[in-house]
């Protein structure tokens, strides 16, 4: 049987969580493997919560928030990216492929762009194989 | 010119006698007598006759600005600090855990400390590099100049250029060795938290007794929480009893951190944290 | 132990073509703690939402699950039967299996075990759910509307007739806005003054309304409800309450200024009423034009005024008002088309902006309705150029809605009143309103020359020295034109007043790429902002026409009604707290926060919430290094736990 | 008469590909057309070619070359299209196809064949020196980039040798290329050629690379405009316009001699100002002569006119009353001015030409701004002069 990873997503309900269900209301297909925690924002985010993620065994993590600039809570997401930069950073250095964990902002508006964000992240985690070295076995 | 420790200790041992005496503040943190030459131990001179107790030889490594934040807010306080330890102070400024009012910062610039534990001098290898105090009102000795000067982050292309897979078994290795003593985060002037969120029952953020998991989590979170922040002293590497290299990752943290923010921690009081901060035109090339 | 429900909606087919939902209730009831699950073909239907009820009732629930569609969709319609069943509404949890699983797969295997994934993850979240109290706050009843444009006046106007204080906010001495300028507008061609001067009066006399003219807001604090707002009284050096509006000062004044009410285009004195129908009629002194602040000696109205109204001492005041709601209708500027060299804006007398050439119509302006050059010449020949710093990538993207219409109502006066030949250069005629078509074509009749070509150069006739030369390609025929006109008008783009940073600034309105304030959505809530209780009407979020500005001043009063015609106000419940006895002091959740909620107590060594402020982002949640604050609803707990059972299956 | 025609969207694809990008952005209004100094005067038409570029209509091979790429269109468009990158490519695609005109293949051919556009022999680069002038070695300050106009064209040549002097005697180190490099490319890349340009541009390249050149300073703007903007490497390109002024400045070169009055008026080439943005540079070298009476045309910085010989227009014939060149002398004779100066080996020749077929040579003169600076500096460039530092 092929290698059907877990996908971690978490996104925020102005902007990424609203993106997500604008590509099911248009029928947008993509992979199944992401299950989506909704926060209020991209902010909320503890850079546990992506060490977690890992620890349980999620092949990937995507984040998604607004696009700076355009955060409901006006700066939110600005803290977020810095704070976000240095989680993946972390990761790397610990040793982690960066490819597992990705920030993006998608809009409301932008279903499409979820769809297409989530296709080519599932197809790069499938090419990256099983994560298995911050899994608690 | 070699740095005479003697001569620093009697200029320290005078100014925290003047500072105690005309009450200027109540109390003087710096180095005392330990159980031999090579071990002295953070001292707090509180009277005028404490001051005598007062040790500094090359063995004092240890970050006295540790210990600012146990006292209660506005009690005016001494410290004697060395270069890493001066930026330990203007970090604990930014983020407001003492005021530079309440504090009279005795400056030490040195060169030749070592670590008691292996001989070694301490340099840009392991602690910040730098030989002068980036702050102080009192400067005990003349600034040092012409020592070899090297970057803090040299140490670290070895292990940038290491494979991906080894630097992961490097790092699976050094932190499956953690005995969770938490000598780390004791010795960290920045690690102020009580409890630490790895102490919390809600939530348990990872195992408390030293496992992988947990062991990985703890370590992880808290490089995150000192992110911007560690000012390199090196002091949670000298204190871990199993010789976890733990200044490396917070070394490779920082430099992150100065690339992508511009900003190395406790070099400047009109700073503010860098993960607490952020500027319209951060670019979300640091998030590839 | 919790005692959990779970029901699992078809929404038809719709949810049900890909996800088997009777293996899914089958699925839920296996998990812990879950002691009722049941799939239904419309769980938001009348007998779906009685069955939750009886369950509730029947099972004892405690917690609920809604295995549907999104959250935004039906979270509030399954928090009330939550609520009606005596459960506290924070203790449902959605999981949404249609938007983000069925209706995005065609795989029902897929499918199935997606919603499995999703449904576990919830109930592992929905145990750690805690019932939550929305704050209930006391609301003040008055409303401040800033700016007093015709969306301003509209709005006051509204509210006061309701019967509510309103305080309305000026900034220059007069209300009345850009609308008083015109002369005529489209496509009716009713007269402005006539529409708008018997409101201004009205604000004036209404009980209701205090007016504040030369005022600017300085401060604002508090939240919806209760909002305290410094407003700043500038100097006028004239004492309105004993003022007589005689006017003897403005007669015997010599010191001399631009009219900013005529664009410039003649001069009032430094004592002034802006226009004779201002309001209010009292005049004020212009500190930079004054004889007596420049030079120290003159008085002269101080001399004349029998009322002793005129004070030189006088200082800028503050006062605090306290509101419920707010109005922001800042309205616009023009751009300043002297950047665009290429019209010859500022270099060539003939040209004009269209606020002047509003001037130049309007029978109290400087010419008393006469369109003649600014050498008392009458033209005799006039281009009026569409899209000047519109449409345009190098100076403003937006499209500014009203210039082909003005310009259509332009050429038409100018037909009116002069016997020029007036062309008009345009990209595209947008005329998308009511009448506005049939206006185009009337215009047309009027046989105006209508050339689609953006002008590219405004030069001086080599021929005729006093005549400019318009250069354009008519895009239709492929032809270059080189048309000489005695007058050239420019439709500016319209751009937020220069001061909209500082209002964003003030209320914590988000701006868009221009610089015009953003609505909350820009479609469901056109006129709300982010933040609550501040709303927006008028050209200040975006460019757009009388009728619109009318309407949007109106549905800006009614929304601002919705909060103060209450008593009391309920607010979201899912802000933080902190943990006092985890707070390391820090003091990140202070630095960070956007509404400025957490504050330091300094005495106790702890962060505190005002709850009022808190909007629930839970940035601060995740800054805080030793997890003192709580971001309730949203908990690292409840995080941490739906995390691990998505990450089960 | 009306002509039924079908869209043909592959070759609107093609020219995109090709570069033409912004093809899909133009809104057809005419702001290109109505600025394009060959409106007026030709049947070019540049809102027309991206319209049929839009639609891959025929026909666009009639005046697909009249563009002299003077970037006045792209300044003002309002939708912020990059029209030179759609004629380029337009061009590409066409001569790709084999469409070039007569008198470019020459052109074209010359710098396939010899690397310069003037069928000069590449040996002979450097022989307008005389020997007298160092070739670059590695450690000088400055590369002085001989274009190949100033090279072959007996005309421009005193530009070379008036610049070769002003480096002289502000005392910088510097050199001339050897002469196996080759034409910047960038006329030609203009025309189209892509795949020409880009090896010229190679070869260029390896040459910089290989002598350790890191500051370049050009007479022509064009290579100016080609280094910094289509090379894809850092290196430092200044035009000599912008040294000879700061020198000036500096107090390093000191204009002696007065010109009594001489009217003397300035036409910013193409290449300097609006590509290159450099406007003040020669307006502050004309200024800062004694005795010189200096007058702005009407369209002068921003809204300079094109003299007509860029984007491969130097090398192609345009009959009479089509000449933009003609256009800017008669603009320039209305200012009163006896010189026009510039500061661009094409609108030199450009000028040139037209001065002498409009018969108006005895009465303007077509100066460089770097020749009038020497002539101020009292050396002649016709007379050999010796090393002043020379014993």
């Amino acid at each position: 049987m092929s290698f059907e990873p877990k996908i971690l997503g978490i996104a925020c309900n102005w902007c990424t969580y609203t993106g997500a269900d604008l590509a099911g209301t248009t029928r947008l297909q993509y992979p199944q493997n992401i299950r989506v925690v909704r926060v209020m924002c991209s902010s909320r985010i503890n850079p546990s919560f992506i060490f977690r993620a890992f620890q349980l065994g999620a092949d990937g993590v995507l984040v998604g928030g607004c696009h700076p600039g355009d955060c409901h809570y006006n700066t939110g997401n600005l803290y977020a990216r810095r704070r976000l930069a240095v989680t993946k950073k972390i990761l790397e250095f610990a040793g982690l492929e960066p490819g597992r964990f990705r920030v993006e902002w998608i809009s409301a508006s932008e279903g499409n762009k979820f769809a297409q964000v989530v296709t080519e992240f599932t197809g790069q985690i499938k090419a990256l194989g099983p994560q298995t070295k911050f899994k608690i076995s | 010119m070699a740095v005479s420790f003697q001569q620093i200790e009697e200029k320290l041992k005078t100014e925290a006698r003047r500072l105690l005496e005309s009450g200027e503040v109540s109390l003087v943190l710096a180095w005392g007598k330990g159980y031999d030459e090579k071990h002295p131990m953070p001292y707090v001179a509180k009277c005028p006759s404490d001051a005598d107790g007062i040790v500094f030889n090359e063995y004092c490594t240890h970050n006295p600005a540790r210990y600012l934040v146990r006292y209660p807010r506005g009690t005016k306080i001494a410290v004697a600090v060395k270069a890493a330890d001066s930026r330990a102070v203007v970090q604990l400024i930014q983020e407001d855990k003492v005021k530079r009012r309440d504090l009279v910062i005795l400056g030490i610039p040195v060169y030749g400390i070592k670590n008691p534990k292996t001989g070694e001098l301490i340099d840009g290898k392991t602690t910040c590099g730098l030989y002068n105090p980036v702050l102080y009102d009192v400067l005990i000795g003349e600034e040092v100049h012409g020592q070899p000067v090297s970057s803090p982050y040299a140490v670290l292309a070895e292990y940038e250029a290491m494979d991906r897979d080894a630097r992961f078994a490097f790092w699976k290795k050094e932190l499956d060795r953690c005995i969770r003593c938490y000598a780390c985060r004791k010795a960290c002037p920045m690690c102020y938290c009580d409890p630490c969120f790895i102490d919390q029952r809600k939530p348990r953020w990872g195992e408390k007794s030293p496992e992988p998991a947990g062991n990985l989590m703890y370590h992880l979170t808290r490089f995150h929480h000192l992110a911007g922040r560690c000012i390199d002293c090196g002091e949670c590497s000298r204190a871990c009893p199993v010789d976890i290299p733990l200044y490396l990752f917070h070394k490779k943290v920082a430099k992150d951190c100065e690339e992508m923010f511009g900003q190395a921690a406790g070099m400047s009081i009109e700073d503010k944290p860098v993960l607490v901060n952020f500027r319209m035109e951060d670019s979300d090339k640091i998030l590839e | 132990m919790s005692r959990i429900g779970v029901f699992v909606c078809h929404c038809g087919l719709n949810i049900a073509k890909t996800v088997r939902v009777s293996e899914l209730a089958q699925f839920a009831s296996t998990l812990p703690d879950v002691v009722v699950a049941k799939d239904y073909k419309f769980m938001c239907s009348t007998p779906g939402q009685e069955m939750i009820a009886n369950d509730i009732r029947e099972h004892r629930l405690d917690r609920v699950i809604v295995t549907a569609c999104s959250p935004l969709m039906h979270e509030q319609t399954f928090r009330k039967v939550l609520a009606a069943s005596g459960l506290n509404q924070y203790l449902l949890t959605i999981v949404n299996i249609r938007e983000q699983v069925s209706w995005v797969t065609h795989d029902l295997d897929e499918g199935t075990a997606k919603a499995k994934a999703l449904l576990n993850g919830a109930v592992s979240r929905s145990r750690l759910l805690m019932p939550l109290t929305s704050r209930v706050i006391d609301v003040n009843p008055d409303v401040m509307v800033l700016g007093g444009g015709i969306a301003g006046i509209q709005a006051a106007l509204e509210l006061a007739n309701t019967g509510r204080k309103v305080y309305l906010v000026e900034k220059n001495s007069t209300i009345g806005g850009h609308m008083a300028q015109f002369d005529k507008t489209f496509p009716t061609l009713d007269c402005s003054a006539c529409i708008l001067t018997p409101k201004m009066d009205s604000v004036l006399q209404h009980k209701n309304i205090q007016l504040m003219t030369s005022c600017e807001v300085s401060e604002v604090k508090g939240f919806v409800g209760n909002f305290d707002i410094t407003i700043r009284q500038k100097a006028r050096y004239v004492d309105h309450n004993k003022c007589n509006a005689c006017l003897a000062c403005t007669e015997k004044c010599p010191g001399k200024s631009v009219s900013e009410w005529d664009e410039g285009l003649v001069k009032r004195k430094a004592i002034y009423i802006p226009f004779p129908q201002a309001v209010p009629q009292k005049p004020v002194i212009d500190r930079e034009a004054c004889t007596f602040f420049k030079k120290g000696k003159c008085r002269l109205c101080e001399k004349v005024c029998e009322q002793k109204a005129i004070d030189f001492g006088e200082q800028d005041t503050f006062s605090t008002v306290k509101v419920g709601a707010v109005i922001v209708a800042t309205g616009y500027d023009l751009m300043d088309t002297r950047d665009l060299i290429q019209y010859g804006y500022g270099k060539y007398p003939g040209v004009y902006n269209a606020l002047e050439v509003e001037r130049l119509f309007n029978s109290a302006g400087p010419t008393s309705g006469k369109v003649t050059l600014r050498d008392g010449s009458e033209p005799k020949a006039i281009a009026i150029l569409h899209c000047i710093g519109s449409r345009d990538k190098n100076s403003h993207e937006h499209c500014s809605r009203v210039c082909c219409m003005y310009s259509l109502k332009f050429a038409h006066l100018f037909k009116e009143k002069t016997s020029a030949d007036v062309y008009q250069f345009y990209i595209d005629i947008r005329a998308a309103g009511k009448g506005y078509e049939e206006f185009y074509n009337r215009i047309i009749e009027e046989d105006v020359k209508f050339i689609r070509g953006k002008v590219a150069r405004v030069a001086k006739s080599v021929d005729e020295p006093d005549r400019l030369i318009v250069e354009a390609e008519d895009t239709i025929t492929g032809k270059f034109i080189k048309l000489p006109v005695d007058m050239v008008v420019l439709s500016p783009a319209m751009i937020p007043r220069s001061n909209a940073k500082d209002v964003a600034r003030l209320f914590n309105l988000s701006t868009d790429k221009q610089g015009f304030f953003m609505e909350r959505h820009p479609k469901l809530a056109p006129l709300s902002t982010m933040s609550e209780g501040v709303f927006i009407a008028g050209v200040c979020q975006s460019p757009k026409d009388i009728p619109d500005t009318v309407a949007q001043a109106n549905g800006a009063a009614a929304e601002a009604l919705t909060i103060v015609v209450k008593d009391k106000l309920e607010l979201e419940a899912t802000t933080v707290m902190v943990n006092p006895a985890s707070c390391c002091a820090c003091q990140n959740c202070v630095r960070v926060c956007p509404y400025g909620a957490p504050f330091f107590n300094e005495p106790k060594g702890v962060s505190e919430i005002n709850e009022a402020l808190c909007k629930g982002c839970g940035l601060c949640a995740s800054v805080c290094p030793s997890s003192a604050i709580i971001a309730r609803h949203f908990t690292n707990e409840q995080v941490l736990a739906e995390m691990e059972g998505l990450m089960e299956f | 008469m009306s002509q039924t025609v079908t869209p043909y969207l592959e070759m609107s694809q093609a020219i995109m590909e090709a570069g033409g990008e912004a093809l899909k952005k133009c809104y057809q209004c005419g702001t290109c057309s109505g600025t394009c100094p060959w409106t007026p005067i030709t049947h070019f038409n540049i809102r027309k070619l991206v319209r049929y570029g839009q639609l891959g209509l025929d026909g666009i091979e009639d005046f697909m070359w009249g563009c002299s790429t003077c970037r006045f269109c792209v300044e003002r468009c309002p939708r912020g299209v990059e029209l030179i990158d759609i004629v380029t490519a337009i061009r590409n695609v066409y001569s790709g196809g084999g469409m070039l005109p007569q008198s470019l293949r020459a052109f074209v051919g010359s710098l396939s064949a010899r690397g310069n556009p003037w069928s000069g022999d590449p040996a002979a680069r450097n022989d307008w020196a005389k020997e007298k002038y160092p070739v670059y070695a590695p450690g000088m300050d400055y590369l002085f980039w001989t274009c190949c106009t100033v090279c072959y064209d007996p005309r421009n040549m005193r530009l070379a040798k008036a610049a070769a002097e002003i480096l002289n005697l502000a005392g910088v180190s510097w050199g001339m290329p050897s002469p196996d490099i080759n034409c910047c490319g960038e006329s030609l890349r203009k025309v189209g050629d892509a795949e020409l340009f880009e090896r010229l541009r190679g070869k260029n390249l390896d040459y910089f690379k290989s002598n350790e050149v890191s500051r370049i300073i050009t007479v022509s703007p064009h290579c100016l405009a080609t280094f910094n903007n289509d090379y894809g490497a850092d290196y430092d390109v200044t035009h000599f316009s912008e040294l000879m002024s700061q020198w000036i400045r500096d107090g390093k070169l000191v204009p002696k001699k007065d010109f009594g009055g001489l009217t003397v008026t300035y036409h910013d080439p193409c290449y300097l100002g609006r590509h290159s943005k450099v406007y003040d540079a020669p307006r502050d070298i004309l200024k800062a002569l004694p005795g010189v009476a200096f007058v702005e045309m009407e369209r002068n910085s921003e809204e300079s006119m094109c003299c007509g010989g860029g984007g491969g227009g130097l090398w192609t014939e345009k009959a009479k009353g089509e000449r933009l060149s003609d256009l800017r002398i008669e603009e320039a004779m209305g200012t009163g001015a006896k010189v026009l100066a510039t500061a661009c080996p094409y609108c030199i020749t450009m000028f040139e030409d037209s001065a002498r077929t409009l018969n108006v040579d005895g009465r303007i003169q077509i100066r460089d701004v770097t020749e009038l600076l020497l002539e101020s500096l009292e050396i002649n460039i016709d007379e050999p002069v010796g090393d002043a530092c020379a014993v």
